[in-house]
């Protein structure tokens, strides 16, 4: 895979930016842009979402089960390590450098230390479409990351609160409910029940069920990109409520820990071409299911729209139109 | 048919189950709920992702005795001042049934 | 502007079709609903099931004139007697069109 | 708390974007807004289709300061004259929070 | 397929009104008529439209990679043509004959102008179930459509309003606005954007969203036959608010225009049966989708029930059981 | 099959429990123990119902093409004979075992001599991840016997009331629309018409929907058992209110009526082990969908919580996880 010409791979790499999945993507967001009435059901998208994560997490669960669950240790060991660092990395960027207040730094910051699930799927689709195989080990680690982020940005939250700022008499969360939350939450348990049936069913009675679980796949998430298309659309009019410090940080932070997570799978996990670029989207991708809440009951000081329209209007769009193939090359560039 | 105090609470969906045990914890029981509500105010725009009803309101009805009014109305303040939200306060008659 | 009786009733899902046709039988014809409607109430919680809107309330609010109000409740009377509810009237003033 | 004037606007889902600009000119953001709302009116039943919100009603809540609610009003009535709903005015008290 | 004989073509094509989908149809007809309280959920009717939408346009996008843009030049002539023709010819029949009053009868008559994708997708069923071939210009026709219809009946109600009344005090909608919509209607995206993807994409990339958007189109279609035949057994109730002449004109005007869009497609476009068939139901369709909310905030003053009922509680079923297989005949005896 | 040994048969009677579908139900039940925020939208669960049911109905449809309408009488009597019996037996314990009163119990009486076709639908993945065939008759005796155990119920109520207790004021619910809606209730109307569309339609036109209602079968039922394990899961903690009587009798009964049911199957009806599993299924399964609201408007004195938590919460995983391999390994013992 590493011979492959440069100028194959930039064909390639064009042709991958038309497979269906980006082009829906595309759809969406012309679509909001031109204001189309077009609108995708509320309980369509979740149940895609849904659908999604099982299925990933059965794909992930049945090559899993040949493995051991030590070969699967250093992936868990570098997730809960970037989830760790990226929101320290993130916070210390949008703090010193933007000017930004802490408590709304932190809550940004969060978000970037955890993943994105539709990204990932993207990326996956984009890997298919140029027929580029992957390791498994990320799909444990997009279930991994979701959640040591949020317990950071708890951490940093109540430090930064006791430091700078005398507490309001606003109420302060439950924060032992905020942590089980972080594990529990329902994305993690779908991929981490998913990994796990795939994993322990008979091949035979998995068999059963891949008409739906992995046929439909790449179709369904051409829905689910259309969906994502639109709300990106949406979130990007509320580019000013972000401001230019903030805009830029959105489409810079996605870039530097996607080098640092191809460069993290490639030479610390070994990892190939495909796994590498996986664990750059990992690193790359910040979160808008799971940590927009949390922070929004950790932090009640910080504004949501902010965080919404980073991870959710340029983030996402960035990773999806150049992270996403910029990753792969970089890890095409190293192997 | 007599006189009671209609509580219209509305407030983020993430709130709904502290609510509910706020309310509990001084002995109102009863509410009625609407959920996927959607409203503009201080905090922006709610009501209009695709992920979440996370960042929906819910409305809460909630119809008490005159003399309940204030305990009721103390113990969600603290709510309200963390997460804001409108909360009304009208006069109605309760149709005994 | 003019006053009206602003009823607010709260009811079992199942009902929906015999408040409608207990309304049109007193001559009113007009109201709004609310669907998929939570709650708790004597008859334990509401609206929170997988099968079943049969399980949910449904609020009717009612515009009507001051002389219309005790028809009407007496209308639905029975209806909450047994199936419960709740039934809540108060003044307000119709903007005409 | 302290007196306002709440503002319950029932009309059709096609309307909702020109009720929003409507409030807007007049300085008015804050408001709750409930979807899927069905009903009865002259203009026969609204919310029982397949295909389309946009046969539906939405109600807005809209808590004002009493000298605010004529501007509102009128700002309004033009909306109700061409495409119906009802409007409904009552007092209540605004927990500041 | 010209020279098929009388007696096959009876029995196949009474044999197509058992296929599953018209079954359906009847299915859920008579489940409306006996007061069953089933349901299906609104959304998800919804996300079948939008599924069928997409997968059509897909579907029609392949096959249309192979031929030129100048090639689909006469379609899209006649589709505009016909949806300025109609709706002009059914507003002179509800207000001459009918003596229905002038915007009542416009509102009206702007639903025949415009097409069904429901009906469309049935008789697609059809055609596949007696094997017929057919061209896929009438998909592209379907999106075109969808919007002159909505502009002739803006110009109408305009002049008839200018001429015959004084205008009340009520706003006067915005019309460059309801020009927009009727161009960026949510249905017209989807199939464009499924026309385009299908058009772009490489075969190869397509391949692995066709499990999705093309094997389960019949079955999906069951379902969303299914639910309008609800639908219609709900409206059908309606009748009387329409009134005798307008129950009539709900049969006839499809009747007319049906068997004008086949010989227009036989003799101008020099379809085959298939394809003539095609045309025929688009002419002969009436919305319910995207004219009833347009007309009703373009056209405040006429009554919603009466043209939602005429197109969904008669006309559309009228095309199902009985229009389609008429059209196809008088194609199969054109041709 | 009969020949199969015992150590054989435990084998794959355990890995059987390793199926997904019942891996998924066990996944939403630990989801909702551990309080995860996991929700799927009731859209999703109500349309999975819907498909399934279709699904289920088509499936029986094909295979009864084959018979005539004789051989299904010996089942269809069968069925009405169970809805009439096993709710008296169940009142009779509940009302003079468990000393509940006369409309409480005859209120949960009416549960157990109805269907789940949830239960149903598990029993047969169960039955073909075994690879042991059924006869389709007890699909009849699904659809069938929803309904007679509701009149017994009504009966029992009226006679109960008119013997112990004095009429309060209430309204009498109108008796013969509860007889109406008991027929024709949304879950008859779809494994009816299923059953319908599948016998009538050529097996060609049919083979066009299969790729939906067939190969997506047991994938989506995974789907289903997951909705259907957490709301099990929520429904465990209103254990309370139905006290340590109702407790037991939500797991007895099942087992009884359960054994009972095999008997009948493999001796009166002289199915195999896999048809007399299924009646088995379908003495022992509660309704939770069709019952408890007819019991809400017959009996409005009566406790919800109670039946549904009955139903729902203990009779239902009991089936699942305990019942079916149960059932099953009788009618192995027996045949
Ligand atoms: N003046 C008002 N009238 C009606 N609803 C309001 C008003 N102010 C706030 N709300 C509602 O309360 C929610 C939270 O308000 P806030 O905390 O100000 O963002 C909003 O999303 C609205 O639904
Ligand atoms: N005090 C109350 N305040 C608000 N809603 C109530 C109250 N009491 C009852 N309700 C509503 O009425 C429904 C039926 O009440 P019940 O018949 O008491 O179970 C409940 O599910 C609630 O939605
Ligand atoms: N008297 C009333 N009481 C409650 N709601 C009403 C009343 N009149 C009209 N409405 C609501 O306003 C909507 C539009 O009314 P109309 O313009 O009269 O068709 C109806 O669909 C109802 O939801
Ligand atoms: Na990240
Ligand atoms: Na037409
Ligand atoms: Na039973």
């Amino acid at each position: 895979m590493a011979t492959i010409t440069n100028r194959d791979y930039q064909l390639n790499s064009f042709q991958s930016l038309l497979t269906p999945s980006i082009m829906f993507f595309a759809l969406g967001f012309v679509a909001q842009l031109i204001k189309s009435d077009l609108k995708l059901p509320v309980e369509l998208t979740k149940s895609i979402t849904i659908y999604l994560l099982i299925s990933v997490g059965i794909h992930g669960g049945i090559e899993l089960s040949h493995a051991t669950f030590l070969d699967a240790v250093p992936s868990i060991f570098t997730a809960v390590a970037l989830g760790v660092l990226l929101p320290i990395i993130a916070y210390l960027i949008i703090n010193k450098v933007g000017k930004i207040d802490h408590l709304n730094a932190v809550a940004i910051a969060t978000h970037y230390g955890s993943v994105s699930a539709g990204t990932f799927l993207t990326a996956i689709a984009f890997l298919e479409a140029l027929h580029i195989d992957f390791e498994k080990y990320p799909i444990i680690m997009l279930a991994i990351m979701e959640s040591p982020a949020i317990l950071v940005g708890l951490v940093m939250a109540s430090y930064l609160r006791g430091k700078h700022l005398n507490n309001s008499g606003a109420i302060q969360s439950n924060k032992s409910e905020l942590i089980k939350e972080a594990f529990t939450n329902g994305s993690i348990v779908l991929l981490m029940g998913g990994l796990l049936i795939g994993d322990i069913a008979t091949e035979k009675s998995i068999k059963t069920i891949l008409p739906f679980f992995d046929h439909l796949f790449m179709g369904v998430l051409c829905v689910f990109l259309l969906s994502m298309g639109m709300e990106a659309g949406k979130k990007i009019s509320d580019f000013k409520v972000a401001g230019k410090f903030l805009i830029c940080f959105g489409a810079l932070m996605p870039l530097i820990s996607g080098l640092i997570g191809v460069m993290i799978g490639a030479y610390l996990l070994n990892f190939s071409v495909g796994g590498s670029t996986l664990v750059g989207v990992l690193a790359a991708s910040a979160s808008y299911i799971a940590v927009p809440p949390a922070m929004r009951m950790a932090i009640p000081e910080a504004n949501p729209s902010i965080y919404l329209t980073l991870a959710l209007g340029i983030t996402f769009p960035f990773n999806v139109l150049f992270g996403i193939p910029l990753y792969y090359s970089f890890a095409n560039f190293l192997l | 048919m007599f006189s009671v105090k209609r509580i219209e609470l509305v407030i983020e969906a993430v709130e709904k189950q502290r609510v509910i045990s706020t309310l509990k914890a001084v002995n109102i029981f009863n509410y009625t709920i609407y959920n996927h509500v959607g409203g503009y105010g201080e905090r922006g725009a709610r009501g209009d992702l695709a992920f979440g009803e996370k960042f929906e309101n819910v409305t809460f009805v909630i119809a008490c005795p005159e003399n309940r009014l204030t305990t009721i109305i103390e113990s969600l303040r603290p709510i309200l001042k963390s997460y804001g939200g409108m909360c009304l306060v009208s006069d109605a008659q309760w149709i005994i049934h």
